[in-house]
């Protein structure tokens, strides 16, 4: 069905075009998620310099030196090999935490906002509350808590990191749990559910079948962004020196290089970049997504 | 009244692993050149605004602000002794002092007249009332009465691990108005360096002492500035119009400054940068891990430069009490002794500002002896290693130590952790925040089943100046010798006395040739004795070092009159030390 | 009297996704001062463009072609902001629906002076004057304390005359009224009318009224062109047209109006089939599709317009009752 | 009289979050193995930590212990910083440590929405335009750059590099207003950088919307200019989910600001909470996050109340 009327809306627009092409960012994006997901999982088998190995003799070089092609930290520590290396942290910890995150938060934003009631109720609050503490501050509190040992042989630095994907986990929970909620309601109202409530569909089919699959677009493109936020909050903890320990993310070569601008600026610039080029391609998706979402949206 | 200087949450960013090198910098060297470059005359008025990189723990007995936060509390109080540049000791509220033949019985006479903030005279019952309660014997004199809840509630404020520095002194009792006697219970030739202790053995006034809800937090002291306000990251002091001191040269009195703002700047960069572009006046930096600022500034012609002799040696204590640590077999010692890549740790991780160690303490530390000190060697490494395995049956050597969150330390953590994955030991590092190891480390309260010292091991600058009293209760079996007639030492032994010594080792060899040491009539024969045990505890493994470093203040034009007013003619106090620079006589030359 | 607006050739066309959409195909239309113009058409037949695009509020996707004459001058070439010296003063537009086209944040009376002061220039105190006597004109009661009050708590049948109110105060000399009683109760639907009437022959306003209902136009206006799919099928006097209807689309339109001596119960006649799709050019007549009277000429080849005598227009090959 | 109800149960709905919000606090401080006491004063004799106990009722099990705080902070007694003998006040600190963290927030909040509302409007009025292009690629760079990063580069150029201002430290308004506003214009900028972009986004997407709308064709067709039209009619009520969020921001920000303070020295809240945190100072702790989601719940209903109150729309679909 089209309508004139319908596009005819304000004359206080000037000229616009109408876009078909998915735009160029998109490819770039796609590019560079590719190729830290490919470092990610196959950056220990590429060559190159040992990543944790301080070379003595070339403290601080410049990007492009023969041996040292992104240049070394102040401290020696080879880029290239660091952004590699960093590369499976980011992603691996922004990834867990976000999946796990919004999986526990779609199952219980989803069954809050299905079976509504006192569990709503419950449900609703705990999110807010939980949403009423920044996420850096929360996380910071998580972390100092749980990676906190009285034992004799503390925490260790596997035990850290775990804790670190644990406690941006629970950051993540009420974030995507309240868009998966307000996605339920929306849908669970509408005709086909009601619909195939009145055919005695059991609420679980009716979830996975109706609802799930209309929340999930909407879910996706949040957690494009979630990946974002939690890349940078990871790199955040780092700078206050919770992150992951030992440089091996690219929060933490930030962190480790940031008083160093002045004198190697590219222990600056190379993470930096890398951690904005990732959050930029991951909210290109989200928009992306949620572009397409809207567009089925207003089809329908 | 002494001061230990452990709870620096700070000092693991300046540690290192270390021993012995020849005297890099001085002090001295470094006068001479400033000499010139303020000829201006001294004026009164200004505000300064002075960056450090520690935080203010408080300022009762209990608290040990660390190095640069020393400095800020400095300037609120005073010691009775101190250091010259010569390595003697000058009377600051003291004017002499005096000992008895048989080394026991050292009398300190007072500076009359001086006065506290408060308007409380400075007099031979307040420092009498210092050592009561930074000793313990306060405490301990309502707990033999009234119970020990009793003695917390009034004393516990004041009860710290400054207790075990004052283990020697039985009773201090006040002559008159001026007169301090200090009965020991061992003979003791460096007393002075007990009274001085590294700088932090300062005097409070009583009132602050006695009121426990706010001793910690309103500092009263008799120097050359009052203190205005302090949070944990600023510190404020203002002029002590009734200060004292008078310049000995010129007559002027002190200070010549109005106000005083020190600012805990904890990221290097943004230190360096301010002190460069002029928004603050003066700041201090650390050899140990800003050697790359401290190069960049001082390429800047507008600052001038205050570098402290590299007597500060951070050590990596190998810890045999705790249960599970690898530590008591010697081999397991002597192989990560030898594994410590010293010229490489200097190169990288001071940027070349630290010296190199020979033996665990510098060369103009009376101590000093390169004697046993374990040189590295990866193949003598992995040696002990394999002697290690054979003597114990265990598949590996694996240790851990913790490191505090700040990327220095991190690195320096990461560092050494490669350092010993080349020797084939395995060593894991825990990042905790500085307090929480502090507490860890020195814990008087260990739970069930575990130590005094929960880690394996741990890097740390405990050994600074060149005092050996002052070092002392780190590397005793215990601060309270078995042979005390101290009655603190019936209570203490087996919780703060033993806390110190991070090692936890029980070689009394050590203690024995010390406390020869500290008795021997002649410098000669305490030297001899001294170096016996430093080579003692190199030989055995029990300790290591790495690298010696240096603190260093950069003041712009602004500032004159640093290092320029002694105490007494011809008796100049150091010029930089790891407590900053005396500010009685610094003024603002616009 | 003399022409005031002469619409010349106008073609609409809009950049849509799925390629160029034509609204408005070769229009040609004349109104004199004071006369009213039905436009009527079913949904998408273009006749809402038609108005907008007259009076130049398009949006950026579309693109018009012809010339549109206002008062002897072509103001089809003119830049926008000359265009816009002529919105409110010389054109002015009744929108569709009052429950969307009144600004839900401002009060009546701000939104009702502010052509009044900002057009023309009046002071605060004036242009609240001035409101309150047009807020009486649309037969509003208590007009004072209407001003202070927001569209949400009126009525449906209030908003639209508070929207007359505003097309009109600025005394317009045409003025455009799209649908501007579909989205009403069926019994305010004529007294809003009576009064846009009453109203226009006060100051002998012209008007487009634009409708999809027949009924409506025929008690209001001088002429009436019937458009469907973007083209003008039928354009006479209103009389004329009536008495004397040529396209079997009009005939369809006015079967489909619902009349109160049809008996209850029985079905209304409605337009089988669609619109074509306004994006494709596909040839024949338009209406070929659902036209009761179709043949196969029809399907292949697009009737021109064609001169029924008495300025009645039709394009139809087999118009009812034949050719004249 | 319906707003009074509502009122009542906003604040009925408000309190019970903080005072859950804070509940769950305490129980995850208990989560601490070990000593609480010997948390807060690491090496100190066994008989002060006892009494520390005592004092913050910690010895009282996990309800005692919140109750205690609870009532104490009703009472204006916010607890305290321990040290080892003696102890400073947190609400001492507070006062020292709001004004610069608040002066802070709301500089960036007004710079954010300052460039924000003119570039959000601007970019939707010409949707897809090269200036809208333009304008979303420069802001989405910025907000994936992270604060710690963009003022650790704003310092370099503008402190180190120009010397235009003084890298760090803060100033009170009141004694020195020239050097305070100096001084805060990089931290403002770092934080303002990320705000204006998801403001102007926000914004677009409302104005993008509201163009759409009947009213604003009905405005135009009235012949005012388009400058008038976007500020009259189309910014107000697309501007309801930017205040809205901005509000929110107010709760948020105040521990948002952490890294930006640390960077720039600036004695606020978030330097406060990272101490706290990072020295175990669990009392000081809890208060300060107490303080920081009370202050998000109420910017969070207030703002919605008054939505509530003033936005007619919202009105409507009451009635």
């Amino acid at each position: 069905m089209s309508s004139t009327e319908q596009i005819a809306t304000t004359d206080i627009a000037p000229v616009q075009k109408a876009r078909k092409k998915r735009p160029f960012g998109f490819y770039l994006a796609g590019f560079w998620v590719a190729l830290i997901l490919f470092l990610a999982v196959f950056g220990d088998f590429l060559p190159g310099p040992q990543w944790d190995e301080s070379f003595y003799d070339s403290l601080g070089v410049a990007p492009f030196h023969q041996s040292h092609i992104l240049g070394t930290t102040l401290d020696g520590y080879d880029m290239y090999s660091g952004l590699v290396h960093g590369a499976r942290l980011s992603v691996f910890v922004a990834l867990v935490a976000v999946i796990v995150g919004g999986a526990i938060g779609t199952v219980i934003g989803v069954a809050s906002a299905y079976f509504r009631g006192k569990i709503d109720v419950v449900i609703t609050m705990a999110f807010n509350i939980m949403l009423s503490i920044p996420n850096l501050v929360l996380s910071l509190a998580l972390i100092s808590v749980l990676a906190y040992s009285d034992e004799n042989n503390p925490a260790s630095t596997t035990r850290r990191v775990g804790v670190l994907m644990l406690s941006l986990t629970i950051v993540i929970i009420p974030i995507l749990g309240r868009i998966a909620r307000g996605a339920t309601l929306q849908w669970s109202s509408r005709e086909f559910v009601l619909a195939s409530k009145s055919m005695g569909t059991t609420n679980f089919t009716i979830i996975r079948k109706h609802i799930l699959p209309n929340v999930a677009p909407a879910i996706l493109a949040i957690g494009f962004l979630a990946i974002g936020s939690v890349i940078i909050v990871e790199g955040s903890l780092a700078v206050l020196g919770i992150g992951v320990p030992g440089g091996g993310s690219w929060g933490s070569m930030l962190a480790n290089g940031r008083g160093n601008i002045a004198f190697s600026p590219w222990e600056v610039y190379l993470p930096a970049g890398a951690i904005a080029l990732t959050v930029i391609s991951c909210n290109w998706f989200g928009d992306y997504v949620r572009k397409a979402l809207d567009q089925r949206e207003s089809k329908i | 009244m002494t001061q230990s200087q452990i709870t620096r949450s700070r000092v693991m960013r300046r540690i290192g692993v270390a021993v012995a090198a020849t005297i890099a910098i001085s002090t001295l060297a470094s006068t001479g050149s400033q000499a010139a470059s303020n000829p201006s005359a001294p004026k009164y008025g200004g505000e300064v605004k002075v960056g450090i990189f520690d935080t203010f723990p408080g300022f009762c007995v209990g608290n040990n602000p660390a190095n640069s936060a020393l400095m800020a509390t400095r300037t609120v109080y005073e010691t009775l002794f101190e250091k010259t540049r010569g390595n003697d000791f000058v009377g600051l509220l003291a004017k002499s002092a005096s000992v008895s033949a048989d080394l026991k019985t050292w009398t300190v006479e007072l500076r009359p007249g001086i006065k506290f903030h408060n308007g409380e005279a400075f007099n031979a019952a307040a420092a009498v009332t210092n050592f009561m309660n930074s000793s313990g014997m306060n405490f301990l004199g309502v707990a033999a009465t009234k119970g020990p809840a009793a003695a917390t509630a009034a004393y516990g404020h004041t009860l710290g691990t400054a207790v075990p520095f004052q283990s020697n002194v039985l009773k201090a009792t006040a002559v008159g108005e001026t007169t301090v006697v200090y009965s020991l219970d061992r003979p003791q030739n460096d007393f002075l360096g007990t009274l001085y202790a590294s700088g932090r053995g300062f005097v409070r006034a009583p009132a602050q002492l006695i009121d426990k809800t706010t001793c910690s937090g309103t500092p009263i002291g008799t120097g050359p500035f009052k203190a205005v306000s302090f949070t944990t990251d600023e510190m404020i002091v203002a002029k002590n119009a009734e200060y004292w001191r008078k310049d000995p040269v010129t007559g002027n009195k002190l200070p010549y400054i109005d106000k005083i703002t020190f600012t805990n700047i904890k990221e290097s960069s943004s230190r360096q940068a301010a002190v460069q572009r002029g928004a603050i006046d003066a700041a201090m930096f650390s050899g140990a891990s800003e050697g790359q600022y401290i190069q960049a500034l001082r390429k800047q012609k507008q600052l001038v430069e205050y570098k402290s002799p590299a007597e500060y040696y951070p050590s990596l204590w190998l810890n045999q009490g705790k249960p599970g640590s690898p530590f008591k077999s010697k081999n397991a010692r002597l192989a990560v002794l030898s594994c410590i890549d010293r010229v490489n740790w200097v190169k990288t991780r001071t940027k070349g500002e630290g010296v190199v160690s020979k033996s665990l303490v510098g060369p103009n530390n009376i101590m000093y002896t390169t004697s046993g000190f374990q040189k590295y060697s990866v193949e003598e490494a992995k040696k002990y290693v394999e002697a290690y395995k054979a003597e114990t049956g265990a598949t590996e050597l694996a240790f851990a130590g913790p490191t505090d969150t700040s990327s220095v330390s991190v690195g320096n953590a990461k560092f050494f952790q490669t350092m010993m994955a080349k020797c084939g030991i395995k060593y894991d590092f825990v990042t905790e925040e500085g307090a929480v190891i502090i507490g860890k480390a020195f814990n008087p309260s260990p739970a069930a089943g575990s130590h005094y010292n929960a880690y394996d091991s741990i890097a740390i600058l405990l050994f600074e100046g060149t005092d050996t009293t002052f070092n002392l209760p780190f590397v005793l079996t215990n601060g309270f010798a078995s042979t005390s007639k101290n009655p603190l030492a019936g209570i203490f032994r087996t919780s703060i006395g033993s806390i110190l010594g991070l090692n936890h080792h029980s070689n009394t060899d050590v203690d024995k040739l010390f406390y020869e040491g500290q008795a021997a009539q002649s410098k000669a024969l305490a030297a001899s004795k001294y170096k016996a045990g430093t080579a003692l505890l190199q030989t055995e493994a029990i300790m290591g070092a790495t690298f010696y470093f240096s603190y260093e203040l950069f003041a712009g034009k602004s500032l004159g009159g640093i290092g320029k007013t002694p105490i007494e003619l011809k008796k100049t106090q150091r010029l930089m030390t790891n407590w900053g620079i005396d500010w009685a006589g610094v003024y603002k030359t616009k | 009297m003399s022409s005031l607006l002469k619409i010349d050739g106008m073609s609409v066309t809009f950049a849509t996704p799925r390629g160029n959409l034509r609204a408005v195909n070769d229009v040609t239309i004349e109104l004199l001062q004071g006369e009213s113009l039905g436009v009527v058409g079913e949904s998408g037949s273009g006749k809402t463009v038609l108005s907008r695009a007259t009076m130049g509020l398009l949006p950026g996707t579309a693109t018009r072609t012809g010339t549109i004459t206002y008062n002897g001058k072509v103001i089809s070439e003119l830049p926008k902001d000359e265009v816009r010296e002529l919105w409110g003063t010389g054109m002015a537009m009744i929108f569709q629906d009052p429950m969307t086209a009144l600004n839900p944040v401002r009060r009546i009376g701000s939104q009702l002076t502010e052509s009044l002061t900002v057009r023309l220039g009046m002071d605060k105190k004036a242009a609240k004057l001035k409101a309150i006597e047009l807020l009486k004109r649309v037969r509003i009661p208590d007009p004072e304390s209407m001003l202070r009050k927001f569209p949400y708590q009126l009525s449906g049948g209030m908003r639209q005359r508070i929207m007359i109110a505003i097309a009109v105060s600025c005394e317009p000399e045409l003025l455009f009224a799209d649908e501007p009683t579909t989205a009403l109760d069926v019994t305010v639907q004529a007294q809003v009318l009576d009064l846009i009437t009453e109203l226009r022959k006060e100051s002998n306003m012209a008007m487009i009224l634009v409708t999809h209902d027949l009924g409506v136009v025929a008690g209001h206006t001088d002429k009436i062109a019937v458009m469907y799919a973007g083209d003008v099928v039928e354009y006479a006097p209103t009389r004329q047209l009536f008495s004397n209807m040529k396209m079997p689309y009009t005939e369809a339109l006015l079967k489909s109006i619902p009349r109160l001596e049809t008996p209850t119960g029985s079905r209304l006649p409605v337009i089988e089939g669609r619109l074509p799709d306004p994006t494709k050019n596909e040839p024949g007549c338009p209406f070929a599709n659902r036209c009761p009277y179709v043949q196969d000429k029809c399907r292949a080849e697009k009737p021109p317009l064609k001169d029924a005598g008495n300025n009645h227009f039709y394009r139809c090959w087999f118009p009812i009752g034949g050719e004249k | 009289m319906e707003t009074i109800r509502m009122i009542f149960k906003r604040i009925v709905l408000l309190s019970t979050v903080v005072v859950i919000a804070t509940f769950l606090l305490s129980l995850l401080m208990r989560l601490l193995p070990g000593d609480p006491a010997a948390v807060l004063v690491p090496n100190a004799p066994e008989e002060l930590r006892a009494l520390i106990r005592e004092e913050t009722g910690l010895s009282k099990g996990i309800f005692g212990y919140y109750w205690q705080w609870l009532s104490g902070m009703l009472q204006g007694d916010f607890g305290k910083y321990y040290l080892n003998g003696g102890y400073r006040p947190v609400s001492e600190v507070l006062k020292k440590c709001l004004p610069p963290s608040l002066f802070l927030i709301l500089y960036a909040q007004i710079v954010a929405l300052a460039l924000s509302i003119p570039l959000g409007l601007i970019s939707a009025y010409k949707e897809n335009s090269r200036f809208d292009r333009i304008t979303s690629s420069v802001l989405f760079t910025a907000v994936s750059i992270p604060a710690f990063a963009s003022g650790i580069i704003l310092s370099l150029i503008f402190a180190v590099q120009l010397g235009w201002v003084d890298p760090i430290g803060y100033e009170s308004p009141f004694g020195n207003p020239v050097e305070h506003f100096k001084l805060m214009i990089l931290p403002v900028t770092s934080l303002a950088i990320g705000l204006t972009s998801s403001y102007t986004r926000l914004l677009r997407t409302d104005v993008i919307a509201t163009l759409k709308e009947d009213y604003v064709t009905m405005a135009a067709s009235k012949g005012i200019s388009n400058k008038r039209v976007l500020w009259k009619h189309v910014f107000r009520p697309s501007s309801t989910t930017l205040l809205t969020s901005a509000a929110l921001n107010m709760g948020g920000l105040i521990g948002g600001t952490i890294i930006v303070e640390i960077i720039f020295v600036i004695p606020g809240i978030g330097y406060e909470i990272a101490y706290s945190i990072g020295a175990r100072q669990i009392v000081a702790m809890q208060t300060l996050i107490a303080l920081v989601s009370f202050a998000y719940v109420f910017f969070n209903s207030t703002v919605d109340l008054i939505t509530n109150i003033t936005d007619p729309r919202t009105r409507e679909r009451r009635v």
